[in-house]
Protein backbone atom coordinates (compact mmCIF):
# COMPACT_ATOMS: atom_id res chain seq x y z
CA UNK A 1 0.00 0.00 0.00
CA UNK A 2 1.57 3.48 -0.99
CA UNK A 3 0.09 6.89 -0.19
CA UNK A 4 -0.03 8.01 -3.64
CA UNK A 5 -2.94 5.59 -4.81
CA UNK A 6 -4.73 7.90 -2.41
CA UNK A 7 -3.44 11.42 -3.64
CA UNK A 8 -6.86 12.35 -5.73
CA UNK A 9 -8.95 11.93 -3.11
CA UNK A 10 -7.04 13.82 -0.08
CA UNK A 11 -7.72 17.24 -1.81
CA UNK A 12 -9.94 18.95 -4.04
CA UNK A 13 -9.74 19.90 -7.53
CA UNK A 14 -11.29 23.39 -7.02
CA UNK A 15 -9.74 26.25 -5.14
CA UNK A 16 -11.50 27.00 -1.91
CA UNK A 17 -13.58 29.64 -2.85
CA UNK A 18 -15.09 27.33 -5.83
CA UNK A 19 -16.18 25.04 -3.47
CA UNK A 20 -17.58 27.71 -0.89
CA UNK A 21 -19.27 28.98 -4.13
CA UNK A 22 -20.71 25.81 -5.44
CA UNK A 23 -21.83 25.08 -1.18
CA UNK A 24 -23.96 28.43 -1.51
CA UNK A 25 -25.31 27.67 -4.55
CA UNK A 26 -26.00 23.84 -4.68
CA UNK A 27 -25.52 23.60 -0.46
CA UNK A 28 -23.23 21.12 -0.57
CA UNK A 29 -19.17 20.84 -1.65
CA UNK A 30 -15.97 19.29 -0.21
CA UNK A 31 -12.94 20.96 0.96
CA UNK A 32 -9.59 20.23 1.80
CA UNK A 33 -8.84 22.99 4.42
CA UNK A 34 -10.12 23.91 8.05
CA UNK A 35 -14.01 24.72 7.46
CA UNK A 36 -15.04 28.27 8.06
CA UNK A 37 -18.02 27.89 10.67
CA UNK A 38 -18.79 31.89 10.11
CA UNK A 39 -18.40 32.21 5.98
CA UNK A 40 -21.09 29.01 5.99
CA UNK A 41 -23.23 30.67 8.31
CA UNK A 42 -23.23 34.26 6.86
CA UNK A 43 -24.44 32.66 3.79
CA UNK A 44 -27.84 31.58 6.16
CA UNK A 45 -28.27 35.20 7.19
CA UNK A 46 -32.28 35.98 6.46
CA UNK A 47 -34.62 38.15 8.34
CA UNK A 48 -37.35 35.96 7.51
CA UNK A 49 -35.76 32.94 9.43
CA UNK A 50 -36.20 32.97 12.98
CA UNK A 51 -34.20 29.83 13.63
CA UNK A 52 -30.99 28.74 12.39
CA UNK A 53 -29.40 25.10 13.71
CA UNK A 54 -26.19 23.68 12.87
CA UNK A 55 -24.20 20.21 13.80
CA UNK A 56 -20.43 20.26 13.54
CA UNK A 57 -18.95 16.77 13.56
CA UNK A 58 -15.64 17.00 15.18
CA UNK A 59 -12.87 14.71 15.07
CA UNK A 60 -12.99 12.67 18.83
CA UNK A 61 -9.86 11.32 20.64
CA UNK A 62 -11.26 7.99 20.76
CA UNK A 63 -13.77 5.29 18.80
CA UNK A 64 -15.24 2.54 20.90
CA UNK A 65 -12.54 1.11 22.85
CA UNK A 66 -9.36 3.01 21.12
CA UNK A 67 -7.39 5.77 21.54
CA UNK A 68 -7.65 7.76 18.28
CA UNK A 69 -4.60 9.76 17.17
CA UNK A 70 -5.78 11.59 13.73
CA UNK A 71 -7.63 10.40 10.74
CA UNK A 72 -7.94 10.76 7.14
CA UNK A 73 -10.78 11.55 5.19
CA UNK A 74 -10.87 10.69 1.19
CA UNK A 75 -13.49 11.60 -0.61
CA UNK A 76 -14.95 11.38 -4.30
CA UNK A 77 -15.25 14.82 -4.96
CA UNK A 78 -17.65 15.22 -8.19
CA UNK A 79 -20.00 12.13 -6.98
CA UNK A 80 -19.75 13.84 -3.30
CA UNK A 81 -21.42 17.41 -5.09
CA UNK A 82 -23.79 15.96 -7.51
CA UNK A 83 -25.55 13.85 -4.55
CA UNK A 84 -24.85 17.24 -1.89
CA UNK A 85 -26.86 18.84 -4.79
CA UNK A 86 -29.42 16.37 -4.52
CA UNK A 87 -29.27 15.69 -0.25
CA UNK A 88 -30.39 19.42 0.00
CA UNK A 89 -32.74 19.95 -2.52
CA UNK A 90 -34.63 16.73 -1.31
CA UNK A 91 -34.16 18.69 2.32
CA UNK A 92 -36.14 21.30 1.01
CA UNK A 93 -38.98 19.17 -0.03
CA UNK A 94 -39.32 17.35 2.72
CA UNK A 95 -38.61 19.73 5.46
CA UNK A 96 -40.13 23.68 5.54
CA UNK A 97 -36.42 25.40 5.24
CA UNK A 98 -35.52 28.23 3.68
CA UNK A 99 -32.10 27.16 3.41
CA UNK A 100 -29.43 24.72 4.54
CA UNK A 101 -25.69 24.45 3.55
CA UNK A 102 -23.44 21.73 4.64
CA UNK A 103 -19.78 21.27 3.94
CA UNK A 104 -17.28 17.77 4.76
CA UNK A 105 -13.72 18.04 4.80
CA UNK A 106 -11.48 15.78 3.29
CA UNK A 107 -7.74 15.33 4.17
CA UNK A 108 -5.69 14.57 7.06
CA UNK A 109 -7.38 16.23 10.26
CA UNK A 110 -6.33 16.23 14.10
CA UNK A 111 -8.37 15.59 16.84
CA UNK A 112 -10.48 18.49 17.61
CA UNK A 113 -10.92 19.40 14.07
CA UNK A 114 -14.67 19.79 12.04
CA UNK A 115 -14.73 17.10 9.63
CA UNK A 116 -18.53 18.31 8.63
CA UNK A 117 -20.79 20.97 9.02
CA UNK A 118 -24.94 21.49 8.39
CA UNK A 119 -26.49 24.56 8.77
CA UNK A 120 -30.26 25.30 8.53
CA UNK A 121 -32.24 28.17 8.93
CA UNK A 122 -36.49 28.21 8.53
CA UNK A 123 -38.97 30.40 10.02
CA UNK A 124 -39.95 28.01 13.16
CA UNK A 125 -37.88 26.28 14.99
CA UNK A 126 -38.71 21.94 14.13
CA UNK A 127 -38.22 22.23 10.81
CA UNK A 128 -34.16 23.75 11.00
CA UNK A 129 -34.06 20.29 13.61
CA UNK A 130 -35.72 18.01 11.71
CA UNK A 131 -33.77 19.26 8.14
CA UNK A 132 -30.42 19.22 10.02
CA UNK A 133 -30.49 16.12 11.59
CA UNK A 134 -31.64 14.13 8.07
CA UNK A 135 -29.40 16.22 5.89
CA UNK A 136 -26.94 14.88 8.60
CA UNK A 137 -27.57 11.34 8.66
CA UNK A 138 -28.25 11.09 4.77
CA UNK A 139 -24.47 12.83 4.04
CA UNK A 140 -23.27 9.47 6.14
CA UNK A 141 -24.95 7.26 4.38
CA UNK A 142 -24.73 8.45 0.89
CA UNK A 143 -22.06 10.96 0.41
CA UNK A 144 -18.44 9.19 -0.82
CA UNK A 145 -15.86 10.08 1.82
CA UNK A 146 -14.18 7.44 3.68
CA UNK A 147 -11.94 7.73 6.75
CA UNK A 148 -9.44 5.96 8.06
CA UNK A 149 -8.32 6.21 11.64
CA UNK A 150 -4.91 6.33 12.79
CA UNK A 151 -3.98 5.12 16.44
CA UNK A 152 -0.84 5.58 18.91
CA UNK A 153 0.58 2.31 18.06
CA UNK A 154 0.45 3.61 14.13
CA UNK A 155 -2.09 0.91 13.16
CA UNK A 156 -4.93 2.36 10.97
CA UNK A 157 -8.22 0.40 9.58
CA UNK A 158 -10.81 2.04 7.25
CA UNK A 159 -14.61 2.62 8.95
CA UNK A 160 -17.89 2.33 7.60
CA UNK A 161 -20.73 3.95 8.71
CA UNK A 162 -22.99 0.82 8.58
CA UNK A 163 -21.15 -1.94 10.38
CA UNK B 1 -10.47 -14.69 -23.04
CA UNK B 2 -10.46 -12.20 -20.41
CA UNK B 3 -12.58 -9.31 -21.28
CA UNK B 4 -10.44 -7.06 -20.06
CA UNK B 5 -7.81 -8.12 -22.35
CA UNK B 6 -7.15 -5.88 -25.48
CA UNK B 7 -9.15 -7.25 -28.44
CA UNK B 8 -8.11 -6.76 -32.31
CA UNK B 9 -11.70 -6.37 -33.25
CA UNK B 10 -11.95 -2.67 -32.13
CA UNK B 11 -15.65 -2.43 -32.66
CA UNK B 12 -16.57 -4.90 -30.57
CA UNK B 13 -14.88 -3.09 -27.36
CA UNK B 14 -15.47 0.00 -25.00
CA UNK B 15 -13.20 1.90 -23.17
CA UNK B 16 -13.78 2.25 -19.37
CA UNK B 17 -12.08 4.92 -16.84
CA UNK B 18 -12.34 3.07 -13.85
CA UNK B 19 -11.14 5.32 -10.54
CA UNK B 20 -10.74 4.01 -7.15
CA UNK B 21 -10.96 5.22 -3.50
CA UNK B 22 -10.39 3.75 -0.31
CA UNK B 23 -9.45 -0.06 0.21
CA UNK B 24 -9.86 -0.60 -3.69
CA UNK B 25 -7.17 1.82 -4.82
CA UNK B 26 -4.82 0.00 -1.93
CA UNK B 27 -6.09 -3.49 -3.45
CA UNK B 28 -5.60 -2.07 -6.95
CA UNK B 29 -2.84 -0.23 -6.17
CA UNK B 30 -3.90 2.90 -8.06
CA UNK B 31 -6.05 5.63 -8.51
CA UNK B 32 -7.44 5.04 -12.08
CA UNK B 33 -7.04 2.67 -14.89
CA UNK B 34 -8.29 2.60 -18.54
CA UNK B 35 -9.78 -0.92 -19.42
CA UNK B 36 -11.11 -2.22 -22.60
CA UNK B 37 -13.93 -4.50 -22.32
CA UNK B 38 -16.23 -6.15 -25.08
CA UNK B 39 -19.47 -3.87 -25.95
CA UNK B 40 -22.29 -4.80 -23.73
CA UNK B 41 -20.15 -5.85 -20.53
CA UNK B 42 -22.68 -4.95 -17.80
CA UNK B 43 -21.25 -3.18 -14.63
CA UNK B 44 -21.46 -6.10 -12.89
CA UNK B 45 -19.63 -8.12 -14.95
CA UNK B 46 -17.01 -5.42 -15.13
CA UNK B 47 -16.53 -5.31 -11.47
CA UNK B 48 -16.31 -9.68 -11.38
CA UNK B 49 -13.48 -9.06 -14.34
CA UNK B 50 -11.56 -6.82 -12.43
CA UNK B 51 -12.07 -8.52 -8.96
CA UNK B 52 -10.51 -11.05 -10.51
CA UNK B 53 -7.39 -8.78 -11.71
CA UNK B 54 -6.81 -7.03 -8.43
CA UNK B 55 -8.42 -9.64 -6.15
CA UNK B 56 -10.44 -7.15 -4.10
CA UNK B 57 -11.69 -8.90 -1.19
CA UNK B 58 -15.13 -7.06 -0.93
CA UNK B 59 -18.42 -8.93 -3.04
CA UNK B 60 -20.23 -6.70 -5.36
CA UNK B 61 -23.22 -7.12 -2.87
CA UNK B 62 -21.48 -5.08 -0.65
CA UNK B 63 -20.80 -2.10 -3.00
CA UNK B 64 -22.39 1.08 -4.96
CA UNK B 65 -21.63 2.06 -8.21
CA UNK B 66 -21.16 5.25 -9.88
CA UNK B 67 -21.03 6.82 -13.69
CA UNK B 68 -19.88 9.72 -14.44
CA UNK B 69 -19.93 11.42 -11.21
CA UNK B 70 -23.57 9.94 -10.59
CA UNK B 71 -25.09 6.97 -8.58
CA UNK B 72 -26.41 4.35 -10.98
CA UNK B 73 -27.83 0.80 -10.80
CA UNK B 74 -25.96 -2.20 -11.13
CA UNK B 75 -28.26 -2.85 -14.00
CA UNK B 76 -27.42 0.61 -16.09
CA UNK B 77 -25.81 0.12 -19.23
CA UNK B 78 -22.41 1.51 -19.92
CA UNK B 79 -20.78 3.50 -23.14
CA UNK B 80 -17.26 3.61 -24.46
CA UNK B 81 -16.15 6.30 -22.30
CA UNK B 82 -18.07 6.36 -19.21
CA UNK B 83 -15.96 6.78 -16.27
CA UNK B 84 -16.70 3.89 -13.18
CA UNK B 85 -16.37 4.28 -9.70
CA UNK B 86 -16.79 0.91 -7.30
CA UNK B 87 -18.22 3.11 -4.18
CA UNK B 88 -17.44 0.81 -0.91
CA UNK B 89 -19.32 1.55 2.06
CA UNK B 90 -18.97 5.24 3.14
CA UNK B 91 -17.47 7.20 6.08
CA UNK B 92 -18.46 10.68 6.38
CA UNK B 93 -19.32 12.67 8.97
CA UNK C 1 -48.00 52.28 30.78
CA UNK C 2 -45.07 53.99 31.50
CA UNK C 3 -41.36 52.41 30.44
CA UNK C 4 -39.80 52.96 33.52
CA UNK C 5 -42.41 49.84 35.04
CA UNK C 6 -40.16 47.35 32.93
CA UNK C 7 -36.64 48.98 33.28
CA UNK C 8 -36.11 46.17 36.06
CA UNK C 9 -36.72 43.26 33.57
CA UNK C 10 -35.20 44.92 30.30
CA UNK C 11 -31.47 44.87 31.87
CA UNK C 12 -29.61 42.53 33.96
CA UNK C 13 -27.87 42.79 37.37
CA UNK C 14 -24.62 41.67 36.77
CA UNK C 15 -22.09 42.47 34.04
CA UNK C 16 -21.91 40.52 30.89
CA UNK C 17 -18.62 38.31 31.89
CA UNK C 18 -20.66 37.76 35.16
CA UNK C 19 -23.51 36.16 32.81
CA UNK C 20 -20.86 34.04 30.46
CA UNK C 21 -19.26 33.02 33.91
CA UNK C 22 -22.89 31.86 35.10
CA UNK C 23 -23.44 30.10 31.59
CA UNK C 24 -20.00 28.11 31.66
CA UNK C 25 -20.98 26.94 34.99
CA UNK C 26 -24.05 26.72 35.41
CA UNK C 27 -25.55 26.18 31.93
CA UNK C 28 -27.64 29.37 31.83
CA UNK C 29 -27.75 33.14 32.02
CA UNK C 30 -29.21 36.15 30.73
CA UNK C 31 -27.59 39.00 28.85
CA UNK C 32 -28.55 42.44 27.75
CA UNK C 33 -26.41 42.87 24.68
CA UNK C 34 -25.56 41.08 21.84
CA UNK C 35 -24.74 37.24 22.67
CA UNK C 36 -20.74 36.04 21.44
CA UNK C 37 -21.94 32.80 20.19
CA UNK C 38 -17.99 32.14 19.58
CA UNK C 39 -17.14 32.71 22.93
CA UNK C 40 -19.85 30.42 23.92
CA UNK C 41 -18.86 27.72 21.59
CA UNK C 42 -15.26 27.98 22.94
CA UNK C 43 -16.65 27.04 26.39
CA UNK C 44 -18.10 23.66 24.70
CA UNK C 45 -14.92 22.19 22.99
CA UNK C 46 -14.06 19.02 24.34
CA UNK C 47 -11.72 16.67 22.70
CA UNK C 48 -13.97 13.65 23.48
CA UNK C 49 -17.02 14.89 21.64
CA UNK C 50 -17.80 14.17 18.15
CA UNK C 51 -21.19 16.24 17.87
CA UNK C 52 -21.48 19.72 18.60
CA UNK C 53 -25.40 21.14 17.64
CA UNK C 54 -26.28 24.73 18.00
CA UNK C 55 -29.84 26.72 18.01
CA UNK C 56 -29.96 30.23 17.45
CA UNK C 57 -33.30 31.78 18.00
CA UNK C 58 -33.13 35.06 15.97
CA UNK C 59 -36.10 38.04 15.50
CA UNK C 60 -38.22 37.38 12.56
CA UNK C 61 -39.22 40.17 10.31
CA UNK C 62 -42.68 38.89 10.54
CA UNK C 63 -44.97 37.12 12.63
CA UNK C 64 -48.13 35.42 11.95
CA UNK C 65 -49.54 37.79 9.52
CA UNK C 66 -47.96 40.98 10.99
CA UNK C 67 -44.58 42.84 9.65
CA UNK C 68 -42.66 43.21 12.88
CA UNK C 69 -40.04 46.24 13.21
CA UNK C 70 -38.47 45.49 15.99
CA UNK C 71 -39.23 43.36 19.91
CA UNK C 72 -38.15 43.87 23.09
CA UNK C 73 -37.23 41.17 25.24
CA UNK C 74 -37.91 41.20 29.48
CA UNK C 75 -36.79 38.65 32.06
CA UNK C 76 -36.86 38.21 35.78
CA UNK C 77 -33.12 37.46 35.77
CA UNK C 78 -32.70 35.63 39.57
CA UNK C 79 -35.16 33.09 38.53
CA UNK C 80 -34.00 32.67 34.91
CA UNK C 81 -30.84 31.55 36.14
CA UNK C 82 -32.15 29.42 38.70
CA UNK C 83 -34.69 27.57 36.54
CA UNK C 84 -31.84 27.78 33.50
CA UNK C 85 -29.62 25.57 36.19
CA UNK C 86 -32.31 23.41 36.67
CA UNK C 87 -33.17 22.43 33.06
CA UNK C 88 -29.43 22.10 32.22
CA UNK C 89 -28.78 19.93 35.34
CA UNK C 90 -32.29 17.99 33.64
CA UNK C 91 -30.40 17.47 29.96
CA UNK C 92 -27.67 15.97 31.12
CA UNK C 93 -29.78 13.68 32.83
CA UNK C 94 -32.00 12.85 30.03
CA UNK C 95 -29.24 13.05 27.39
CA UNK C 96 -26.03 11.50 26.64
CA UNK C 97 -24.52 14.94 26.44
CA UNK C 98 -21.11 15.94 27.77
CA UNK C 99 -21.99 19.43 27.86
CA UNK C 100 -24.67 21.76 27.54
CA UNK C 101 -25.30 25.83 27.55
CA UNK C 102 -27.66 28.58 26.67
CA UNK C 103 -28.14 32.44 27.13
CA UNK C 104 -31.15 34.34 26.26
CA UNK C 105 -30.95 38.14 25.87
CA UNK C 106 -33.07 40.41 26.77
CA UNK C 107 -33.82 44.33 26.03
CA UNK C 108 -34.49 46.00 22.50
CA UNK C 109 -33.71 44.06 19.87
CA UNK C 110 -33.64 44.32 15.79
CA UNK C 111 -34.49 42.13 13.03
CA UNK C 112 -31.68 39.43 13.13
CA UNK C 113 -30.88 39.82 16.35
CA UNK C 114 -29.99 36.54 18.30
CA UNK C 115 -32.29 36.08 20.74
CA UNK C 116 -31.56 32.64 22.05
CA UNK C 117 -28.42 30.57 21.80
CA UNK C 118 -28.28 26.72 22.63
CA UNK C 119 -25.04 24.74 22.40
CA UNK C 120 -24.84 20.84 22.94
CA UNK C 121 -21.70 18.90 22.65
CA UNK C 122 -21.91 14.98 23.16
CA UNK C 123 -19.80 11.83 21.71
CA UNK C 124 -22.40 11.33 19.61
CA UNK C 125 -24.95 13.15 17.21
CA UNK C 126 -28.23 12.38 18.03
CA UNK C 127 -28.04 13.14 21.88
CA UNK C 128 -26.84 16.25 20.86
CA UNK C 129 -29.49 17.22 18.88
CA UNK C 130 -32.22 15.86 20.95
CA UNK C 131 -31.11 17.95 23.75
CA UNK C 132 -30.67 20.89 22.15
CA UNK C 133 -34.03 20.63 21.24
CA UNK C 134 -35.31 20.00 24.40
CA UNK C 135 -33.78 22.68 26.11
CA UNK C 136 -34.86 24.84 23.88
CA UNK C 137 -38.60 23.95 24.25
CA UNK C 138 -37.87 23.99 28.15
CA UNK C 139 -36.78 27.36 27.83
CA UNK C 140 -39.92 28.56 26.30
CA UNK C 141 -42.29 26.88 28.29
CA UNK C 142 -40.21 28.00 31.68
CA UNK C 143 -37.92 30.43 31.41
CA UNK C 144 -39.71 34.15 32.66
CA UNK C 145 -38.88 35.87 29.85
CA UNK C 146 -42.00 37.86 28.00
CA UNK C 147 -41.38 39.86 24.95
CA UNK C 148 -43.14 42.19 23.34
CA UNK C 149 -43.65 43.13 19.30
CA UNK C 150 -43.28 46.28 17.68
CA UNK C 151 -45.18 47.17 14.23
CA UNK C 152 -44.87 49.39 11.39
CA UNK C 153 -47.90 51.38 12.75
CA UNK C 154 -46.00 52.00 16.02
CA UNK C 155 -48.51 49.50 18.34
CA UNK C 156 -47.21 46.68 19.99
CA UNK C 157 -48.30 43.97 21.87
CA UNK C 158 -47.58 40.62 24.42
CA UNK C 159 -46.97 37.72 22.91
CA UNK C 160 -47.44 34.04 24.68
CA UNK C 161 -45.53 30.72 24.20
CA UNK C 162 -48.69 28.74 24.82
CA UNK C 163 -51.81 30.44 23.24
CA UNK D 1 -60.82 44.57 56.44
CA UNK D 2 -58.66 43.81 53.89
CA UNK D 3 -55.44 42.02 54.15
CA UNK D 4 -53.41 44.31 52.64
CA UNK D 5 -53.75 46.84 55.05
CA UNK D 6 -51.32 47.64 57.47
CA UNK D 7 -52.81 46.10 60.63
CA UNK D 8 -51.99 47.23 64.38
CA UNK D 9 -51.07 44.05 65.36
CA UNK D 10 -47.51 43.92 64.43
CA UNK D 11 -47.04 39.68 65.16
CA UNK D 12 -49.90 38.73 62.82
CA UNK D 13 -48.63 40.53 59.99
CA UNK D 14 -45.90 39.50 57.27
CA UNK D 15 -44.30 41.76 54.68
CA UNK D 16 -43.97 40.52 51.34
CA UNK D 17 -42.06 42.14 48.08
CA UNK D 18 -44.09 42.04 45.05
CA UNK D 19 -42.08 42.15 41.53
CA UNK D 20 -44.24 42.87 38.76
CA UNK D 21 -43.52 41.41 35.44
CA UNK D 22 -44.77 42.29 31.81
CA UNK D 23 -48.69 43.16 31.51
CA UNK D 24 -48.65 42.69 35.62
CA UNK D 25 -46.35 45.59 35.47
CA UNK D 26 -48.00 47.94 33.21
CA UNK D 27 -51.75 47.21 35.17
CA UNK D 28 -50.38 47.25 38.55
CA UNK D 29 -47.96 50.30 37.14
CA UNK D 30 -45.22 49.79 39.34
CA UNK D 31 -41.97 47.27 39.43
CA UNK D 32 -42.46 46.07 42.75
CA UNK D 33 -44.70 47.06 46.44
CA UNK D 34 -44.36 45.77 49.68
CA UNK D 35 -47.30 44.45 50.75
CA UNK D 36 -48.14 43.72 54.70
CA UNK D 37 -50.81 40.60 54.89
CA UNK D 38 -52.01 38.65 57.87
CA UNK D 39 -49.81 35.65 58.93
CA UNK D 40 -51.29 32.83 57.03
CA UNK D 41 -52.23 34.44 54.44
CA UNK D 42 -51.77 32.20 50.81
CA UNK D 43 -50.38 32.96 47.39
CA UNK D 44 -54.29 32.42 45.98
CA UNK D 45 -55.19 34.72 48.57
CA UNK D 46 -51.86 37.15 48.28
CA UNK D 47 -52.91 37.01 44.29
CA UNK D 48 -56.71 38.06 44.91
CA UNK D 49 -55.90 40.72 46.74
CA UNK D 50 -53.63 42.35 44.78
CA UNK D 51 -55.83 41.45 41.71
CA UNK D 52 -58.79 43.63 43.50
CA UNK D 53 -56.45 46.29 44.06
CA UNK D 54 -54.71 46.77 40.73
CA UNK D 55 -57.80 45.12 38.46
CA UNK D 56 -54.94 42.25 37.13
CA UNK D 57 -57.07 41.00 33.64
CA UNK D 58 -55.63 37.72 34.12
CA UNK D 59 -57.46 35.29 36.41
CA UNK D 60 -54.99 33.16 38.77
CA UNK D 61 -55.55 30.25 36.71
CA UNK D 62 -53.83 31.67 33.92
CA UNK D 63 -50.39 32.21 36.12
CA UNK D 64 -47.36 30.49 37.83
CA UNK D 65 -45.95 32.40 40.98
CA UNK D 66 -42.39 32.31 42.33
CA UNK D 67 -41.29 32.33 45.56
CA UNK D 68 -37.68 33.86 46.77
CA UNK D 69 -36.09 33.20 42.74
CA UNK D 70 -37.99 29.63 42.37
CA UNK D 71 -41.10 28.61 40.89
CA UNK D 72 -43.09 27.75 43.71
CA UNK D 73 -46.78 25.70 43.92
CA UNK D 74 -49.68 28.30 44.85
CA UNK D 75 -50.29 26.10 48.05
CA UNK D 76 -46.58 26.58 49.14
CA UNK D 77 -46.47 28.50 52.10
CA UNK D 78 -45.38 32.28 52.60
CA UNK D 79 -43.62 34.04 55.24
CA UNK D 80 -42.14 37.25 56.28
CA UNK D 81 -39.70 38.86 54.21
CA UNK D 82 -40.47 36.30 51.67
CA UNK D 83 -40.18 37.85 47.99
CA UNK D 84 -43.44 36.93 45.33
CA UNK D 85 -43.90 37.54 42.09
CA UNK D 86 -46.42 36.27 39.42
CA UNK D 87 -45.85 35.09 36.33
CA UNK D 88 -47.78 35.62 33.48
CA UNK D 89 -47.64 33.10 29.77
CA UNK D 90 -43.98 33.31 29.12
CA UNK D 91 -42.72 34.37 25.81
CA UNK D 92 -39.01 33.01 25.47
CA UNK D 93 -36.98 32.16 22.84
Amino acid sequence: MTDNVHDHSMSIKRSADEAYLIAERDGFALLDIAIDEYRLKSTLDNDSCGAFVCFEGRVRNHNNAASVDRLTYYGYEDLAINQGRAIIEEAKKRFEITHAIAIHRIGALEIGDVAVWVGVVSAHRYPSFDACRWILDTIKADIPVWKQEYYEDDSSKWLSNNG
Amino acid sequence: MSAIDMTTNIESTMNINVMYFASLADEANCQQETVSVQQDTSLTELYEQLSQKHRFSRPQSELRVAVNDYFAKWTDQINDGDSVVFITPVAGG
